[in-house]
């Protein structure tokens, strides 16, 4: 027999395109999924517009301002408005949220994959996924008529005694209800399962010849955790965490339930007041004139806000997941 | 289930004969004709690539592989992991195009025509040159019988006889006495052995003219492996069947012909050697050849 | 066929909106009301996302606010009124014993400047002086308002700048307001927040009487159907004619004959404030309900009526129903029926939206109790407890010991408890026995103000527990060192 | 004798002994960490209670819960070196991470229950509150207006959301195009919009405009509720679906591409069959994410007291909305109408996601369809 | 601990003679005196198994095996897929329990010891008893050294020279040569074979007095095969090794003892015949290790 090597030394053959004649349904087929595809783009365009469109008049009102200015006072007889004092806020209660939630999160996910049993594993896994279709009104109400008057005494002690902690401080007689931390621990509850079960998927993928490998080395279960999975899952925690804080950020009825929804710059956040947008939006669903304009306008930088929040969630995650594929 | 009874009668496969009133004359149900509207043509064909390439990206993996695939034989591809036997026998059947990065060079020909060619129809081509895989895959959310009619269904074929096709199918896989009195089970119901002969029933039931096999019992244990290969042995004379495999003996017992891949380390994959499988193990002409039928390394 | 209408507005008329809507479902008309605030209702109208709405501000202090007002002009509307109504002021304060204050005198120029910012502390010799002369605690003044727009908050307001005129004027001035129109009213108070009022912003009534009951040292402005309905303590205001009195339906009705109408029926309430009637309740005003009207030539406010026959028909059986029927329950939950006249203006706005004529109204075919001569169950004040004592300034006749207090302050308490048509009195006053039973005990809320100002661990305990703690600690940790050290 | 010993000892199925035990924790373990359980909490009681004010039950659970952890750190390390330990340790932790997890969603759910199980009677489910006044009795009126609201409101957003949504997933799956990855990325970017947005939207672009030109189509209605829903729920069930879709083994697809059959066909008679239970699971889990979001119905359909049956026209109540509504008063009994509400509200969630784990578990399952035989043919 | 002047004699295997006079002057570092404190005994340890059984769940998977693994001596594992071998291995260091669903009966005896004996705690087994695997399986973000040293960290032994240890540890297996130059390279980026060299390194350095090995060249190319067998006849005079081979040649090649398993359909695994390799493979005493050997089937 020949031995066809005769080429090696020879460049490589030309490529020959391939052409497929496709049929005419999966013409149809390609292009009706593409439409269905396109609906999610031109959805989030469609919004953003219309948001746009109806914040103008505030955004040109306010200018440049709008960002830089903490009050919100549409009716004063020379409008001052600006969207920083409830960003600051948002941004405070969900890094709040965040804080309590992405520790809880990474200790509940590393029980699911490598301490529970596999009975107590699926049902764990099941019971995240129910967890985080409780509907955040009933965790609002929750926190609002539980949790709270619960923490209040707490707040009262670490305010009384830890004062001189810059976090910890209060004002004088200042109420404790109502106040950022306390939402910031309801949205925790709200964000804890989803950022439970990202943690836990990516956790779950694990090489499990390197878990294996670590064990048989003589390490201990922490060990293994902290030197395969940990490692591995930086990624996963760190998109989860992002994907909590976009939660967090858009969270509305638990917030707005518990916050007295006056826009300011809060630094004591033990202590009642301050503001988010999602749930000064909600309890200002009637305004309207100049107002609304600038309602609309504190949802559109809402909607930036959180979109960019999911971006970069969901580019970390994916960026985490190509990571797991290194080793295959 | 009415169809017990006539069940009782079905005994051809030990040569029992039995009636039916519209294909009386056929001694056996799995040699009654079942007329397929709308297929390829019927019978085996002769596969030939010429100069076939191919690449993953940038990376060129199979280089130069012309090889002769005679109709009514079973030709089988040995070669180490790696070395692009896979690659080759998806290229045959056009589900190479299907990795996104992929490309290739060269011709293929199914009786002559270039299957490549402009204007053919990868779907067209993949109803002549079936193929079965490593990991048998019959559809879990379909009866038996569903999968092995399956391919009509998705390829838009017409039959006369369902039936009997489906009979004749899973008879000529060698599956047909195991699985008759529960041809509505799911697919996923069948040990390993089973579904990758539902499998390779499955792929018979379109009349593909050529069948490619790619380790299609790697998955399976000693006992099921002799059951398929008896299969492959059988329906050998039917159509033209390219199987590639890990394992010499098998290449030995079921293949005519064989040919050796071999890829260099940073190099494609070449076809080393080809040519009747007894002179293969016998007394291959290359080295290389002889180390690998031997055990010397894989 | 009737169709339903949706209306929003007025968390004031809320409780009355409740009762007339309850029975208009049982006559067989869908009416709706969400009470929010009188703007939003405003608002809403305008943009037609609401039938109708409630209101006691009106058009143009939303236009002075610049929160709208200009779609509502062009959809058309005319006020309506449709029951009068009072604000209360409620409170929560202890004495120095640490027990509920019930019996808060306040004349008008005091609630002027404590609302202006000017009063900060409960101590302070205004208030002493109207409360028996015995200082409350030195407490800052807690202001409890709404947040957002309200409309109670533009009444409430427009008392405050007749009651103290400078103190407001100050007022409006720092919370950035200054350059309103002479007779416009705030509508929302977010200015006085970012300008550092001590002010505790609450989204709803509800919210503000269930934080006073809840809070001490705090005051605030609601509906007085709240107050009853929350069992909250109302402030005695000094009415023009120098009584003291709450906002019953009687002293309501008594007030608001001095209210001046303007012709398209809105309100002018100087009159109100000066009345020299001794029953009235300053802080009184009506509520109006916003409907569309087809033009007529009494009001140049109307437009067009409903696109849709049903809703012209719900809406007008509505307003026939608030008319007459609707007054019955008014005194009892905390409103005052409207005099015969203005039952008679409804009918003839009902007119102006059907274009029929309007239906004459008299003692035979109208429920109202003031057809009647009455103002309904539940309408009549309490007494003062303190003109049993012999004036406001009698209040502690000497000793100052816990044991007198209690005699002095049990009066008022047992008296005001007997006859607040039931409401919770009786259950703040528990409140204050339990107190006095904790006294001085571990109770954070009780702790004395002292305690805030300690820093740091608190006191000696903190300390012993760290000793301890060291000490069952230190052994195992000298253990293992010492096990460690050996192994080496 | 011989005859009894001769009998075959039968060696080929002989009997295993028994299985042995290989637990990760001797009994020894179990009653060192009882014990520093024990003296913690007294360790705690005495220091907080006796020492100092203890600020309540929350913060005699931290307190005790550190000194357990340090207490049980320092014994495990003393018996059986630091490894040991903190492995130990860690494991105490992750445990109580879970219970994190778990105890809030418990004390949620039983506060729910208590607060509103006691006013909750079959009048709800036949009654609306449109002839109550709120110092009526919890027990007076219902949330039969809520509950139809709801349903109304979900169903119809189903109508928009299965299709396209089916459509999305189908598209990032089973197509090659270019444009797969960015809307990938724009989905996942969407499914965590807030949904208060979702409502503003609708407010800002159908409602507004609509309802100023006297509109009552483009006005608060369960429809524009349901679009806002339907926002909300897009990017939930694609990806849940995108997901499940992913899971089938591309080996089937190939397998049904290499039998002849096109994309399309794959699809719809491979991809989506194999996947069917997953896709109902996604699609239920889906309906049990909207049923409860409340923040888009405040501006969509925007509650009523009253029964509305038609979703196209007039204000209409969602259980959310109800809830929300009601426990924000402090009229007791209004707030017992919102638990009750909230009772209701998650009997209905539970009872969605007890079907869709019952369909997602029948996986295989299949019924057997009867055969169509030669003779009857 | 000071038992490790045993060490001292590790013989380079090249037949290299060297000194270690303070690590100063040796000519290779792997000869340098490495002290492990805390570890286990160090030295080849013999293995025994009484009556061994396994579950998952309720199916037996394997029935008294009893095996003796003598120290210092390969003995390879051979038999059919899904026989139990490498369950079997997995219970020789306590891997076995990881598995939810598995329980197990009998005795495994390290020089004596029974593993599974109350009190004994799986860390410390392993430590003695390690493991390689299948598919290399290094710490991908750890560099090489740190790979080499994983094992230390892991189970919190401390080491006064940690070069040396890993220099030692990479040259017995058959590393060092070819990674001496990028010890602080990602372990992910070395080639298959070296991975698994890496992982036998990396085994190494925690002083086992046991090596398992599961098929731990079916993953490699030949080239990558022949090292790491080469690697194993070199430790093999130092550790006991039990290895999992699916390779006759293999398993002919590298060990000194065999231990044929077999399950019959629906029967749990047995140890057929067991005996010295030569003996196995040239003349068995059971017919059917004779068909095994002799590639009848698998
Ligand atoms: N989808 C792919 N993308 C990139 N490279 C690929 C892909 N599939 C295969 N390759 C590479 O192409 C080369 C040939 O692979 P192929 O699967 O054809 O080998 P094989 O001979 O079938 O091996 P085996 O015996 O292990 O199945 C290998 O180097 C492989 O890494
Ligand atoms: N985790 C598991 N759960 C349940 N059954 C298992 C598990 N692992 C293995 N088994 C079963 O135990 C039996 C023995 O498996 P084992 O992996 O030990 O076989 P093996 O001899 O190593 O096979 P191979 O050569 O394929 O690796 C097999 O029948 C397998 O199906
Ligand atoms: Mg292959
Ligand atoms: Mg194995």
């Amino acid at each position: 027999m020949t031995i066809t090597t005769a080429r090696a030394g020879e460049p490589p053959p030309a490529r020959r395109p391939i052409d497929d004649a496709p049929s005419r349904v999966d013409k149809v087929f390609r292009r009706v999924t593409t439409g269905g595809g396109i609906t999610v783009l031109v959805l989030l365009v469609v919004i953003g517009f219309f948001l746009t469109l109806q914040s103008a008049p505030a955004l040109r009102y306010a200018g440049f301002g709008f960002f830089s200015t903490v009050e919100f006072n549409t009716t004063a007889d020379s409008p001052v408005f600006g969207v920083l004092g409830m960003l600051t806020g948002t941004i405070t209660v969900a890094l709040i949220a965040v804080f309590i939630a992405v520790p809880i999160s990474v200790l509940a996910a590393l029980f699911i994959t490598d301490y529970a049993g596999t009975r107590l594993r699926g049902l764990l896994t099941g019971l995240v996924d129910l967890l985080a279709a409780i509907p955040s009104l009933l965790y609002g109400l929750w926190g609002f008529s539980f949790l709270a008057p619960q923490v209040e005494p707490v707040t009262a002690w670490l305010s009384r005694n830890f004062s001189w902690i810059p976090l910890f401080a209060t004002k004088e007689n200042a109420t404790l209800t109502q106040s950022m931390f306390v939402a910031g621990l309801v949205v925790s509850l709200m964000v804890l399962p989803i950022t439970t079960s990202i943690i836990r998927e990516v956790f779950a993928q694990t090489p499990p010849g390197e878990k294996e490998a670590a064990l048989a080395l003589g390490g201990t279960r922490w060990g293994m955790v902290r030197s395969v999975v940990l490692p591995f899952g930086r990624g996963g925690i760190v998109g989860g965490a992002m994907l909590g804080l976009g939660r967090a950020l858009g969270e509305t009825i638990a917030v707005s339930l518990l916050l007295p929804q006056l826009p300011s710059i809060v630094t004591h956040v033990l202590e009642s007041g301050g503001a988010t947008i999602s749930g000064f939006i909600a309890h200002n669903a009637g305004i309207s004139g100049l107002g609304l304009n600038a309602m609309m306008a504190a949802g559109l930088v809402l909607f930036l806000f959180t979109l960019a929040t999911n971006f970069s969630a969901s580019i970390i995650i994916s960026r985490s997941r190509s990571g797991a594929g290194v080793d295959a | 289930m009415s169809d017990t009874t006539e069940m009782s009668t079905v005994d051809a496969v030990d040569g029992i004969d039995y009636l039916d009133a519209e294909y009386a004359d056929g001694p056996a149900a799995s040699t009654r004709e079942v007329r397929l509207i709308g297929g390829p043509p019927v019978g085996a064909a002769t596969l030939e690539s010429r100069d076939v390439g191919a690449w993953f990206g940038d990376r060129l993996v199979l280089d130069a592989v012309s090889l002769l695939m005679p109709a009514r034989e079973v030709t089988a591809l040995i070669g180490p992991s790696g070395c692009g036997k896979s690659t080759f026998l998806r290229i045959l059947n056009r589900m190479h195009e299907l990795v996104p990065t992929a490309s290739l060079a060269g011709e293929v020909l199914l009786d002559g025509q270039d299957i490549y060619a402009d204007g053919t129809r990868a779907q067209q081509v993949r109803l002549r040159v079936g193929m079965v895989f490593q990991k048998p895959n019959p559809f879990p959310a379909m009866s038996i019988k569903d999968n092995v009619l399956a391919g009509l269904k998705l390829a838009g074929l017409k039959c006369d006889d369902k039936d009997a096709l489906v009979e004749q199918s899973l008879e000529r896989a060698g599956l047909w006495r195991e699985v008759r009195d529960r041809l509505n089970a799911p697919g996923g119901a069948l040990s390993g052995g089973q579904q990758q002969r539902l499998c390779i029933a499955r792929s018979l039931a379109v009349r593909p003219n050529v069948l490619l096999m790619d380790e299609p019992c790697s998955a399976l244990d000693p006992t099921s492996t002799r059951r398929v290969e008896q299969t492959i042995a059988e329906i050998g004379h039917e159509v033209t069947v390219v199987i590639v495999t890990h394992n010499m003996q098998q290449a030995q017992r079921v293949s005519d012909h064989c040919a050796f891949f071999l890829a260099a380390e940073n190099e494609p994959g070449r076809v080393i050697e080809h040519g009747p499988t007894e002179k293969i193990f016998a007394e291959p002409d290359d080295p290389r050849t002889y180390d690998y039928v031997n055990g010397r390394f894989g | 066929a009737v169709t339903s209408v949706f209306g929003f507005g007025s968390s004031y008329v809320g409780p009355a909106m409740d009762d007339w809507k309850g029975a208009a479902k049982t006559k067989g008309l869908p009416v709706d009301y969400t009470p929010t605030n009188s703007p939003d209702g405003i608002g809403r109208y305008g943009l037609r996302t609401a039938d109708f709405g409630g209101t006691e501000a009106e058009v143009s202090s939303l236009e002075a606010a610049g929160v709208g007002g200009q779609p509502t002009r062009e959809r058309g509307f005319q006020y309506v009124p449709d029951v009068a109504g009072a604000t209360a002021v409620m409170y929560n304060v202890s004495d120095a014993s640490g027990r509920h204050v019930d019996y808060l005198h306040l004349n008008a120029g005091t609630i002027g400047r404590i609302f202006s910012g000017d009063i900060t502390r409960w101590s302070d010799p205004a208030i002493t002086a109207t409360n028996g002369g015995k200082p409350l605690p030195d407490q800052p003044i807690r202001l409890v308002v709404r947040s957002g727009n309200s409309g109670t908050t533009a009444l409430f307001y427009d008392y405050i700048a007749h009651a103290a005129p400078g103190p407001y004027a100050t007022f409006m001035q720092r919370s950035g307001m200054g350059k309103f129109l002479p007779d416009t009213r705030p509508i929302n108070l977010e200015g006085a927040g970012i300008a550092g009022y001590n002010m505790q912003f609450l989204a709803n009534s509800s919210q503000i009487a269930e934080f006073i009951g809840g809070q001490q040292w705090t005051i605030g402005y609601d509906e007085f159907a709240y107050a009853k309905l929350y069992g909250v303590q109302s402030v005695w205001v000094q009415n023009a004619s120098g009584n003291w009195v709450q906002p019953y339906a009687e002293n309501i009705a008594a007030a608001l004959r001095g209210a001046h109408l303007r012709p398209d029926l809105s309100q002018e309430l100087s009159g109100v404030y000066a009345n020299g009637d001794p029953k009235t309740y300053p802080i009184s005003a009506y509520s109006y309900v916003m409907a569309p009207c087809n033009p007529a030539p009494d009001r140049d406010t109307c437009r067009s009526g409903y696109t849709e026959q049903g809703k012209t028909e719900t809406m007008s059986g509505f307003l026939d129903h608030i008319a007459c029927q609707g007054q019955l329950n008014m005194a009892a939950i905390g409103f005052s029926p409207l005099p015969p006249n203005l039952s008679q203006e409804m009918m003839n706005s009902v007119s102006r939206l059907t274009g029929q004529p309007p239906k004459q109204l008299n003692a035979g075919n109208c429920a109202n109790p003031t057809f009647h001569g009455g103002l309904g169950a539940g309408s009549s004040s309490p007494p003062d407890p303190f003109i049993a004592l012999g004036g406001v300034d009698k209040l502690t006749k000497g000793g100052n010991g816990g044991e007198s207090k209690k005699d002095t302050t049990g009066g008022p308490a047992a008296s005001s408890s007997s006859q607040n048509a039931g409401v919770a009195t009786a259950s703040a006053t528990g409140d204050n026995d339990e107190d006095l039973a904790n006294g001085g005990s571990k109770d954070w809320r009780a702790a004395e103000p002292a305690a805030y100002d300690s820093g740091g661990f608190g006191g000696f305990g903190a300390w012993a527990a760290l000793v301890l703690f060291v000490a069952i600690i230190t052994p195992l940790v000298v253990r293992g060192i010492a096990r460690r050290v050996s192994r080496r | 004798m011989a005859t009894l010993l001769d009998k075959p000892v039968a060696p080929a199925r002989r009997v295993p002994k028994a299985k042995r035990r290989t637990a990760v924790s001797t009994p020894e373990d179990r009653l060192v960490t009882l014990g520093c359980a024990a003296s913690a909490s007294l360790l705690t009681w005495f220091v907080l209670h006796l020492l100092l004010d203890s600020p309540g039950w929350l913060a005699d659970l931290v307190v005790a819960y550190a000194i357990f952890l340090g207490m049980l750190y320092l014994v495990f390390r003393d018996r059986l070196g630091k490894l040991a330990a903190m492995d130990r340790l860690v494991t105490t932790i992750v445990f109580t991470g879970a219970l994190g997890l778990l105890l809030p969603l418990l004390f949620l759910l039983v506060y729910i229950v208590v607060k509103g199980a006691p006013h909750l009677r079959l009048d709800f489910f036949v009654e609306d509150q449109s002839a109550v006044s709120p110092v009526d009795p919890s027990t007076e009126g219902g949330g039969l207006h809520a509950i139809i609201g709801t349903l109304e409101q979900t169903a119809m957003a189903l109508l928009f959301v299965v299709p396209l949504g089916l459509l999305t997933a189908i598209f990032l799956n089973e197509t090659r195009s270019r444009l797969r990855k960015p809307v990938r990325v724009f989905v996942d970017a969407m499914s965590g919009l807030p949904s208060i947005v979702a409502g503003l939207f609708v407010y800002a672009a159908l409602i507004i405009p609509g309802a100023v030109r006297g509109s009552s189509f483009f006005n608060y209605s369960g429809f524009m509720a349901c679009i806002a829903l339907t926002v909300v729920m897009l990017p939930t069930v694609t990806r849940t679906v995108d997901v499940v879709l992913r899971l089938v083994p591309d080996g089937l697809r190939e397998a049904s591409l290499a039998l002849g059959a096109s994309r399309a066909r794959t699809v719809w008679s491979v991809v989506l069959p194999t996947a069917r239970t997953g896709v109902t699971t996604a699609i239920i889990l889906g309906i049990a994410r909207v049923v409860g979001e409340t923040a888009p119905l405040l501006f969509t359909a925007a509650g009523s007291t009253l029964l509305n049956l038609n979703p196209f026209a007039g204000q209409q109540e969602a259980l959310p909305l109800f809830v929300y509504r009601y426990v924000q008063t402090s009229v007791e009994a209004q707030r017992e109408r919102g638990y009750v509400g909230a009772l209701v509200l998650i009997i209905i969630i539970f009872v969605l996601f007890a079907v869709a784990r019952i369909v997602g578990r029948n996986r295989t399952a299949r019924k057997p369809r009867r055969t169509r035989t030669r003779e009857s043919s």
